[in-house]
């Protein structure tokens, strides 16, 4: 890749970019933010047009395997802070979050970056006519409904799990109940609550988005908490000062209406 | 009843074929490659002529202008491939029992079991066994099927002799006993011809008619009819009236009667052919080019004196022993034995 | 240890083994007779699953028999249930992603069998289904038993299409398959380990039990003509 | 519409099959002369890539070549270069899923194998090789080709080990078929159907070939000895 | 010079060979199963036997105590197998080619297309020939690889007469060119007469040396290779002295020489018997059983006189159309014709 100047590694952020070396910058993004990412790659190329973004697109979970086992990745933003404490050097002594003690992340630039919402999903005309969490709750605990969640790797799975809590349910025993089903991934859960092939399911509202799934009710920030998406440099990056660059970009006022009009919220 | 009646192309090998044939088997003798395997598959199904019909006892099996194909299973006619075609995941009881009738199957199997000599070799696959086991099996297969008619590709040519003899004489009872109208694939004018009161002779691909078997050796016609019918000196001659002169061996013989204007080759059987003093009526000189031992007798190749370098050479059977090359004798042969040929 | 998942795979598995070695099969005989061009057509659709990312063969059939498909529809009224979300849903998933394997090994077999063969048992008048099953079949054992081999394996360890129409419910649409990608996703390696183990020593069963059936008659066929 | 995937794909395939063909071939021709337990345990182990999701199989290539890992970390020493997120990291994910579809299937075939014909190339003094390639694999021809079309089928269809150990980075990485999953999965409907018609229409072409090549051959074959 | 001697054991099939032969052709003469394929599988180096040694022109292609094992390529050993087994997927032409000498593979080649008659078809497939053909195109194939030795497994059976007389002509010339050793299975006394001066007689999976052509005619020995010589007639027998008593038939007949004490059988050739008057020596009464044709005679199946119900029949070769069922007459033998066998 763009690794001609080898020099360039401490010429932090000369955004005067028109004369600057090309630089590529490889960016590991949630699967979630594919057309949006998309779009700002689009956008920024006018931006810094020595600077080609390369984007890899997989769930959160991949993407935190891929870095941890020596990817090449200058940028990355996850679907949720689990994967990226997971690298963050920081939270060295948190066992919980960050078990393998991994130092990946470049502390100082991370950012909550975007804000989603989980909502509950149901297929059109809403056969079980499920209103809210609280009816699916009560449904849950009778035993009568077919939920699809994200299992805990897909992000949104998390948040069921707290939504869960929050409702005094137990996950065990929904399995006993078998009135769960675990998605590999989120098309899966939005196509089988699309198709019906579920009574409901848990999504993110970016999701439903972009699926045009009826969405009934929406959680609440003490019922599973925010839903963040951080971003950081990685300390392995050729070029951490382009990449600091791209990541302030994505804070812009441009990129914002981009991530809005697909259901996100931009965080502070 | 089977009479026979079709035309098929393949490649560039085109069979004309026609012939009928009652219940007493028929000989199909031809060379290798004239077509007697084709043949054979198109009468039982395999193969599909181009024209023609073929009809067995009254049933129309095939007819191109009726529409009319039965498939091999509805036309009741074994076939003994020339190369066996056992069931390899079967065993040789098995191989038989197979085609045997529901109600009797054990008993037919075990009986032709005994009569092919393949008890010991019942449990044993195909691979396991040998040649003339395999062909043996094959046999007993199709017996065991009951067919109307049987068509037999080379059926003892993997025998040895002995078992041959057995066989052959086996075969001929058990033909004769279900009276099926059989067609002989061979190339051994004696097998035919013990076997076989009519022949059919094949020339590559062309085959019309069948001749009873004592006619075809007095008189096969043509050159490669002669061969086939064993004769071992075939010679280009020329008629002349009562008289055929041969001009490559520079001779003249006479014969019984008036040689066809057509004949172009003379044949002479070694069996008719004797040692004989000079000036004996239609004998002539040759010189022994070689003498090769038979069991009991030996081969002796004559030139005749006054051949060309080019012209044939004469075979004939004398007493073991007396002959070396270089040795000069007399040959003669009855005027009644003096074929013609086309 | 909740053992569902053997149990619910193994049935999904020797189902779709069944059903996917009479299609493969019979596709793959009617299918060699065709001319040449019905033939190549047919060849790219029957083998299609297997170019198709797994998953998205799932959300195809997931649009064909969900319930608000007209199959899907129709079943429901008929027969008062859903054609996904249930353990034998995971059969249609199967069947298509391991049928091209059946149906390609089967038609390379029969390709090489020796008609003269099957010519005898015609002219013997065993009937044609008679010599199929008793002729054709032992003589291209081998390749079938590849074939069947190839998809057997391939259902046990199939899972892309089987979550998609038939979800992940442990206790009633778990199979070892998507029980080990959830647990290896949710980082509950052990489990996930025990499960892949357990996918091996199933194959390795059947492997070896294919094994067997092919050596003991390996000697047998070796020129037996 | 950018072409990269479909080249990307077809040299990913392309070079896949090759090296299946001559893995599979020479595994299947070894194995089956090994004693039958040997051969039974080994035959476990090249067909365990079938019985596993191929995301759990990226993930174990990624455990084994990724550059933290020794072979990775020599790989990085000596040639200066990372094997995992490049476009011919993916050869690697599909060599491994679809190898066991040519094994079986070059072993099926090997087994119905006529030895005599191969004894009878000794007697005549040709070497094993010349027996192997110019007896033994025209005699296997078709089981060899099915297992081909299987394999580049499969490779052209593989994606779960794909994109773990090769990502999806459009213009890179991207395959066919993970760009099928990737708009599918986006639902960019049309550029997902678009893809998987090239797909298909590369699948047609290879398999029509194949056609060819099976039919020019067949008739010679039969009843050939 | 080859010498073999060898033991295998299959299923419960044992072989025990043992013969030793020179630059003579040397013919294995056995009845259907009895091992004269696995014999030269054996030799080739396709089985492996599980002892014993064999040596050619002083090269040990095997030997069970010193672990050598010389794989076929290396062992100069041309084989004709019994099926042919010619590469399908090559053309006659090819089939040759592939296993001459680099340097003069195209003039090699075209020598033996045009030798075995198979020019028309040097372009067709093996699928695309006839049987004989097929025969025809493996033998030239094995002549093409110039072995020190060549087996031939009944190298004839597939052709027809005349072809048959002429390849069997080439082939004795060609083994005599390439002053090859070379094995000539058959069962075919004619035919391992005439090409042969030695034989090996194989008898249920054991042959013990081999002998000369003549001897083995003059004196079998054992009731199954007086068999495979071709003598049809054999009867239980009990040596008295110079003369042998045959009590199945009620007759004793004298012979030149004492007979062995350990002699059980008795066997007449055809060929030897000859119609007799009343008190010739050494002659009998028969009634005629049955008349077959043949050719150019006719088959006599005979019953001796005074012979039990389920004593053996006698054959003989008479004049063509001269006997019918129920006819009497008298059979005598020569007494040095008088086989006595164990
Ligand atoms: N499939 C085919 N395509 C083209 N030609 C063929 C085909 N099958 C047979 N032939 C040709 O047809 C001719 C007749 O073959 P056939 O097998 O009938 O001979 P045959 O008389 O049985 O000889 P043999 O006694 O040697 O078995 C041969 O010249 C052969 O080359
Ligand atoms: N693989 C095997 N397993 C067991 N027995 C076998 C095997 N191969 C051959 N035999 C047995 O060995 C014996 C000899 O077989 P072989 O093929 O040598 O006979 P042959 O003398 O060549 O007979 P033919 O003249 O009929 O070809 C037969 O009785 C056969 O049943
Ligand atoms: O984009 Mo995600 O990481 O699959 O929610
Ligand atoms: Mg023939
Ligand atoms: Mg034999």
């Amino acid at each position: 890749s763009g690794g001609g100047s080898a020099g360039s590694s401490g010429s932090a952020g000369s955004l005067d970019s028109s004369q600057a070396d090309p630089v590529e910058l490889t960016v590991f993004a949630a699967a979630s933010m594919t057309e949006t990412i998309d779009q700002i790659i689009h956008l920024y190329r006018e931006e810094a047009p020595n600077v080609t973004i390369l984007a890899n697109y997989d769930s959160s979970g991949t993407l935190l395997k891929q870095i941890r086992e020596g990817a090449d990745c200058d940028l990355f933003i996850s679907a949720s802070p689990t994967q990226m404490n997971a690298l963050d050097g920081s939270l060295k002594d948190d066992a919980e979050k960050n078990p393998d003690g991994l130092d990946m992340i470049n502390s100082q630039t991370r950012i909550d970056l975007l804000e989603n919402k989980v909502t509950l999903a149901v297929p059109k005309g809403n056969p079980k006519g499920i209103g809210s969490f609280d009816e699916l709750s009560e449904l849950l605990k009778s035993g009568d409904v077919l939920l699809a969640v994200g299992n805990s790797d897909v992000p949104v799975g998390q948040y069921t799990l707290k939504l869960f809590d929050y409702y005094g349910l137990d996950e065990a025993a929904l399995n006993g109940a078998q009135v769960l089903t675990y998605g590999s991934n989120v098309k899966e859960v939005t196509t089988q609550v699309a198709e019906s092939a579920v009574d409901c399911g848990i999504i993110y509202a970016t999701d439903a988005f972009s699926e045009g799934l009826e969405v009934v009710d929406e959680a609440t920030q003490e019922m599973c908490g925010q839903v963040i998406y951080p971003a950081a440099v990685l300390r392995g990056s050729a070029h951490s000062g382009e990449a600091k660059a791209f990541l302030d970009y994505l804070r812009t006022e441009p990129c914002a209406q981009v991530f809005e009009s697909v259901g996100f919220t931009m965080m502070q | 009843m089977l009479s026979v009646d079709i035309q098929k192309r393949l490649g560039d090998f085109q069979l004309q074929v026609q012939f009928e044939t009652g219940s007493s088997p028929l000989a199909l003798l031809g060379a290798s490659g004239c077509g007697k395997s084709v043949t054979l598959r198109c009468i039982a199904g395999i193969l599909r002529p181009d024209e023609g019909k073929i009809i067995l006892n009254g049933r129309t099996l095939f007819d191109s202008a009726g529409h009319i194909d039965l498939p091999p299973q509805r036309r009741k006619v074994g076939y003994l491939f020339q190369q066996y075609a056992l069931f390899p995941n079967m065993t040789v009881r098995q191989n038989i029992a197979v085609a045997a009738q529901k109600g009797r199957r054990k008993e037919t199997t075990a009986e032709l079991l005994r009569r092919f000599h393949l008890e010991d070799v019942a449990e044993h696959r195909p691979s396991q066994i040998s040649g003339g086991q395999q062909q043996r099996t094959a046999l007993a297969r199709i017996l065991s099927s009951e067919p109307e008619a049987i068509l037999l590709d080379e059926p003892l040519s993997a025998l040895d002799l002995y078992l041959r003899r057995q066989l052959e004489e086996e075969l001929r009872c058990a033909l004769t006993a279900f009276s099926a109208t059989s067609v002989w694939v061979t190339h051994d004018q004696g097998e035919a011809c013990r076997s076989c009161r009519q022949v059919c002779v094949m020339e590559s691909g062309a085959a019309f008619g069948a001749r009873p078997m004592e006619e075809f050796f007095a008189d096969p016609v043509s050159v490669s009819a002669a061969r086939l019918s064993g004769c071992e000196n075939l010679v280009g001659a020329v008629p002349r009236g009562t008289e055929v002169e041969i001009p490559l061996w520079g001779i003249t013989l006479r014969r019984a009667a008036p040689a066809a204007p057509e004949t172009t080759a003379l044949g002479l059987r070694m069996q008719h052919l004797r040692l004989a003093r000079e000036g004996v009526e239609n004998s002539f000189a040759c010189s022994v080019v070689q003498s090769a031992p038979e069991a009991f007798s030996d081969l002796l190749t004559l030139r005749p004196l006054s051949a060309a370098p080019e012209a044939p050479l004469l075979h004939m059977e004398a007493e073991k022993g007396r002959w070396a090359a270089g040795d000069l004798l007399y040959v003669s042969v009855a005027p009644e034995h003096v074929l013609t040929l086309r | 240890m909740d053992w569902f998942p053997l149990y619910n795979s193994l049935r999904i598995a020797a189902i779709s083994t069944a059903a996917v070695f009479i299609l493969g099969l019979f596709s793959a005989y009617y299918v060699a007779k065709l001319p040449r061009l019905v033939k190549g057509t047919l060849d790219v659709l029957l083998t299609l699953p297997l170019v198709l990312p797994p998953t998205v063969v799932g959300w195809l059939l997931l649009l064909l028999l969900g319930p608000r498909r007209p199959l899907g529809a129709w079943v429901l009224e008929v027969f008062g249930t859903k054609m996904v979300m249930t353990w034998w849903s995971a059969v249609f998933a199967t069947v298509v992603v391991s049928f091209p394997l059946m149906y390609r090994t089967a038609r390379g077999a029969f390709e090489s069998f020796d008609t003269t063969l099957s010519d005898a048992g015609r002219t013997l008048g065993l009937s044609n289904t008679y010599i199929f099953w008793r002729v054709r079949m032992p003589f291209c054992r081998e390749g079938i038993l590849a074939g069947m081999v190839l998809s057997f394996t391939r259902a046990l360890g199939e899972y892309g299409a089987t979550s998609m129409i038939a979800g992940y419910t442990p206790g009633r649409t778990a199979t070892i398959s998507t029980a080990v990608y959830q647990f290896w996703r949710t980082n509950d390696d052990v489990s996930a380990t025990r499960w892949v183990l357990v996918n091996i020593a199933i194959s390795a069963v059947f492997l070896l039990a294919i094994n067997l059936l092919e050596s003991r008659d390996r000697r047998v066929r070796k020129g037996g003509r």
